[in-house]
């Protein structure tokens, strides 16, 4: 056993920092350093300048345009990404429908979509929750009927689409047949955002960003030519994508980027005039959050190396997901905390309260859905009761 | 031992229940954001009016002549529908101040017009370095020849937007977190050299940063004895903390309320989410944790005018701990058994998780509770008592 | 609203430490200082020395021996003797059987039964649970049939029958209907203990103790007049008889004391030379645990109050035993984490360790029944989930 | 990165647990209770003619040259059934000693018989005061002509009923507290002024405390330098700690696997308890805490041999502190799920209970190694480490 990198990595991980130094715009690298939040032009700017490197799609094959990396260093080329605070990726066309279409599209689609994705110039978003679907995501009612032409009519209601408002593309869940098991009738369709009878209205969340909208979609055309693989296979191919980086969901590079910024606070920030860090109780309070990330990040580990084995994910990566997002909240409550009288603040002009400080408050309710969305953590449970303890059903 | 509510306090809940309901239900919340100070004087006018600002404070100053219980429950009520004018800076943490440490002048002057809901009132005590220390002062009030003269930089000062006057603390003697010489000075916002930048805050409330540039006031304006505010603002800060878990316990039934009525109608995978056995413990523990709220609020409501200050800081501390993990526990669950919706600004559930974060943050936090309480010579009094010994 | 006790119950709370200083027994007063354990024998001499000032029945009306007190005073009496560490009383008897033969008994069995309960002079258990019905209380398999002449002829096995070694009766729920709904058909028996046929048999705890019996009846022939109240009722009363005293059952009293042991413990404890109790940490997780505990007594309070005033039980009354047994574990759990390596030891001479340490291990061991046992904490769950929130049945 | 085991380890692995089902189920445990010192010789030899005790030690001692993850492998498995055999005080405390500080005849004298099989070792470091701080000695070593004489007490020695010889730390100089001036030595229990009374503990294991009242020894007995026996001495107990992981990894593993037994087999109210989702969930939470328990002991059983004992002391702690929250509950709800008959004695549940507190609480408690892990360099270096900044 060994939990090292080799050399090899070392220096894989070193040549990414370098590089990612080196393509970094200025004006990102500094709100990076300062934990700033990232505008959606700022992301795609940041998205485009690593499909120069070749690093806008670390886990495309190379002949799609990806860099070609195993499972270890995608996830040090992530790790290193999230610890220095660098924009996030939009996930729905570089981590989702990408993959999708490699793994389920025709060659017209590969062609037609993979390019665009890579180099960030369309923008994609997904379609799946409905206002009373939620985690019953079957139970789904957008229908699309074929007409005479057998180009499809979609009608529905999608909600939860993430910056829909920017996308140029949604990837859609859609009923084909209402006479099967829920399962059975679902189809997988690529629809564009301009198509006549598709509006998408932005929401505020309850961390006071337009994030999601809720998008309609009536009588709207979608040619045939849209439809991934077969008609009423959508779930099983929306299925497969899950099983996808199940070693990337925990979150390590964030909450651990975000353990810095609660210690670099607590080092800045005065009680009764000494640095709020010589506290042995906040000492303690970040210590056993730090140990609860070390523990995750060796879970991690030990599903990555598995994974780099080409081995199906243990028992352990099944707890990533449920573990980082907790972890993830916890660190916001801290620095809430940490951050005292200052976590009043709610989009104040900057210079109300320190800059690394500014974004945190509305992270702090919007940390909240992470523990809701992609299968909430109850559900989470139910799955690992079910497959992995094999209790009974009720 | 007795908490029955009254008659006159039954019918004083029910007043305020169909207040908050009639006038000022969340949407109204939402809507104040746009407003400049956050609040509307008409409802605070309306306020003074039925008594409720002037409810704990005695007659000869324009209140009614009731304990500090009645005002919790108008608070508590106030708590379910986030009521946003500004009770606990204007009439708990100002309101204690100048009824404790003011002069008959300065009550007829300052206190009064509050109380009838003609004015509002702040206190300014928290600077940039000071944390939940009242000591941590570095704003200074020198003596001029009639007065003092005040140079400093507050900051989250509740209700600073919208105060008629602001009590203000300053040093005049000692340095920085020294016990004594700290004094307090009540200042009005349109004081030459006073200036009041309004921020927002999360809960759709309002507060202000105030800079005092060389402002000069008179000696009728210091409130207290000069360099002795220090009880004086720990008074203050457990009125504010005693009135926080009032809200709080307001705001931890309406979460448990709309949770219990979500799972009973939400459905998923064909069936009421609330007949799942996980979520209905869940559920459970937040209605424990929602009555434990209750009663601490309770005791801290009863004992805040405790004459001893050791026995008033035990129970408000233990409160004030109970509404940081209980009250956290209640809105963090109540947020996600709403799933989806709990994380929009269109649903309630986030309003109550916020303010309900403000109130934790605010007039110590859990940890700085748990650490008075356990420094009372209470804690260590506790050793020796054991009735059947000796 | 007022918290405070009137002076009337502060003059009886001082009576009541005075009495019971005076009928305290030398050996037993020492014991309790220590904290120490007491023996069955122990308990059975306070329980006399208790009638002796006709308190031993405390929740029993004056006409049947009680000293006739209010559920305020009840209240003082009881954290009175739980703060001093007083031994507790077997409540088989004084608790249960007692009030149980009060309202439903007949003239003939009060006589019988209750001047014996309240001088200690008769050992009562408890014959409930059985192997296979733990919470599922109902499903008891234990027959009761009737002979010719009327009376019943028991067959079963009970177990969890605490000190039956020492009891002389023990009280029963049998089945005497097995054709009904399984409520239905539960009688409630008193049975001697020297009946042929009936055997005990102590088990070892978890904490090392013969707390419990499994106790055998084998045609074991019960007179009908020891059946209480109507056949195929006993359900009914037993269910009657768990609503009184609700506002005993959160043990403010017993873990105060323990509280007061831990302090006393990190005082004499030394970590690098200074007592424990010093420790800022230590005493952050004394308080949180002494501030739940004060939350606990509050809300017993107002159950009290509203006891006192005759109302029914409200909401807050059923998180008593909820909160009371969670906070009687973390007692312990500190109460072990404060003796370091002392509390290794089990069953030692005397001296091996402080004398007020001694019975912890022991108790941290058997206390986890605490949230098992008269209805588990996950019971209480779907009961407060049903009757209080009213959520919907799966 | 590389976690799979090797074709050794696995078979190591199931060599181990075969024994442990045959050899020594948890009812062998039981027994023990009857034997003086708790464990049995012959099994003891066993394991040392296995290759078991040496597996982590090289081959001029007469060990198989691997690494403690081998070790860990071992114990773990040993967790399983809570094998009595005194593997942490021997081979992980005294065993850890003996090698890095040991000259080359100690290791031949005492520690090659003790990896063969043939001896048992302990190590007398605790003293009443000296909770979990190593250099709190008292004990004193006074210089003689040739040699020491040891005058003292030590508690709860591990093995000390049981071992061959003792290692036990004593003051050659300094005064209590003192980082430096604390030596070790290998002293036999048989030597004149040595008492050793056995005590019970409540892992069904026996202990002692020895006392040691002017015992001679040469100097051939001081292990490593005089004065600096502080790093040896954290050495070891982060072995032991590691040790304790390792085995508590097992212990979780084993009531993790009963409990999801019980849940599938028991019934209550006409349906299999496992259909219950509260309960479900509870079963989760364990298999969570299980899986980051073997996590981070797999963590600090590489990490233990680091060079850097900041490394090291980093992953012990996480994995010791993890050991304290995870094993704790795991444990606690392995009890709470099986109910009434959980808390009986004659259910194992109960034993890995107990073990489990007593794994918490030694080598360092949960507070202990979350003060430790804040203290060292790493936690505030961390503050430092930005991979783009600059």
């Amino acid at each position: 056993m060994d939990m090292s990198f080799t050399p090899e990595q070392i220096a894989f991980r070193d040549e990414v920092r370098k590089g990612l130094r080196e393509i970094m715009p200025e004006r990102i690298r500094k709100k990076a350093e300062l934990d700033q939040s990232f505008e959606n032009e700022e992301v795609m700017e940041w998205h485009k300048a690593l499909h120069t490197k070749g690093w806008s799609v670390p886990n495309w094959p190379k002949e799609h345009g990806g860099p070609g990396w195993d499972a270890t260093q995608r996830f040090i080329f992530s790790e290193q990404l999230e610890l220095g605070g660098a924009p996030a990726l939009s996930p729905f066309g570089v981590s989702m429908v990408g993959p999708l279409i490699i793994q389920f599209g025709n060659d017209e689609q590969k062609k037609r979509f993979l390019p665009d994705i890579a180099a960030g110039t369309k923008v994609w978003c997904q379609g799946y929750s409905e206002p009373n679907s939620g985690s019953d995501l079957a139970s789904l009612k957008t229908t699309a009927e074929k007409d005479s032409d057998g180009n499809y009519i979609v009608n529905g209601q999608k909600t939860w689409t993430t910056y829909a408002q920017y996308a140029d593309w949604i990837f859609c869940l859609v009923r084909t047949n209402s006479q099967v098991k829920k399962q059975a009738g679902i189809s997988f369709l690529l629809i564009d955002m301009k198509t006549d009878g598709v509006t998408a209205k932005p929401f505020l969340t309850s961390g006071n960003t337009y994030a999601f909208c809720e998008t309609w979609f009536e009588n709207a055309k979608v040619p045939k030519e849209n439809l991934i693989g077969e008609e009423n296979m959508g779930w099983t191919y929306a299925k497969a994508l899950l099983g996808h980086e199940r070693t990337m969901v925990a979150g390590v590079g964030i909450s651990g980027r975000m353990l810095l910024r609660i210690k670099r606070m607590a080092k800045n920030t005065l009680r009764d005039g000494r640095p709020l860090l010589e506290d042995p109780t906040l000492r303690a309070k970040i210590a056993r959050l730090e140990i609860k990330l070390e523990g995750l990040r060796m879970a991690n580990y030990r599903a990555l190396a598995g994974a780099q084995l080409g081995h199906a994910p243990g028992p352990e990566s099944s707890i990533l997901k449920l573990r980082g997002t907790e972890i993830q909240q916890e660190c916001h409550d801290l620095a809430m905390e940490v951050m005292g009288h200052n976590s009043l603040s709610w989009f104040n002009e900057p210079g109300t309260v320190p800059p690394r400080q500014e974004a945190i408050p509305s992270n702090f309710n919007y940390v909240r859905a992470a523990t809701i969305y992609a299968g909430s953590n109850e559900i989470q449970k139910n799955i690992i009761s079910k497959l992995i303890l094999g209790l009974p059903n009720g | 031992m007795d908490f029955e509510l009254s008659d006159d306090q039954k019918m004083l809940v029910d007043t305020v229940q169909s207040f908050c309901k009639k006038e000022s239900p969340t949407e109204r919340l939402r809507k104040m954001r746009e407003n400049p100070i956050g609040w509307e004087k008409k409802i605070w006018q309306q306020m003074g009016e039925l008594g409720w600002l002037g409810v704990a404070f005695p007659e000869d100053v324009g209140g009614l002549g009731g304990s500090f219980v009645d005002a919790g429950l108008i608070i508590e009520q106030l708590g379910t529908t986030l009521v946003p004018e500004p009770f606990i800076p204007s009439v708990a943490l100002a309101g204690s101040i100048l009824q404790a440490g003011g002069t008959v002048a300065q009550k007829e002057q300052f206190l009064t017009p509050m109380l009838e809901g003609s004015e509002s009132l702040a206190v300014a005590y928290l600077e940039a370095q000071s944390r939940h220390t009242v000591t941590d002062v570095q704003t200074r009030a020198e003596k001029t020849g009639n007065g003092y003269k005040l140079t400093g930089k507050k900051r989250w000062v509740l209700n600073g937007q919208g105060a008629d006057h602001i009590v203000v603390s300053a040093r005049t003697g000692g340095e920085t977190r020294d016990t004594d010489g700290v004094s307090l000075f009540v200042i009005d916002p349109g004081m030459k050299g006073v200036s009041v930048n309004t921020v927002t805050c999360m809960d759709s409330h309002k507060a202000a940063m105030v800079e005092f540039d060389g402002v000069e006031v008179g000696e009728d304006r210091l409130v207290g004895q000069e360099g002795q505010a220090r009880s004086l603002l720990e008074l203050s800060l457990d009125y504010g903390a005693t009135a926080a878990c009032a809200e709080g316990a307001g705001i931890m039934q309406a979460v448990l309320s709309m949770t219990r009525n979500y799972l009973t109608e939400r459905e998923q995978f064909g069936a009421k989410i609330g007949t799942f056995q996980a979520l209905q413990h869940r559920c459970v523990d937040m209605f424990v944790e929602t009555e434990l709220g209750k009663s601490t609020a309770t005791m801290a409501m009863i004992k805040i005018a405790a004459k001893d200050a050791n026995e008033r800081k035990r129970a408000v501390s233990a409160a004030k701990s109970q509404l940081g993990t209980g009250g956290g526990f209640v809105t963090r669950q109540g947020v996600q058994l709403h799933g989806g919706i709990g994380v929009t600004d269109e649903h309630d559930v986030g309003l109550y998780f916020k303010r309900m974060h403000i109130l934790s943050a605010l007039f110590g936090d859990e940890e700085f509770h748990v650490a008075r309480f356990a420094s009372l010579p209470s804690f260590e009094e506790h050793v020796a008592t054991d009735p059947l010994a000796g």
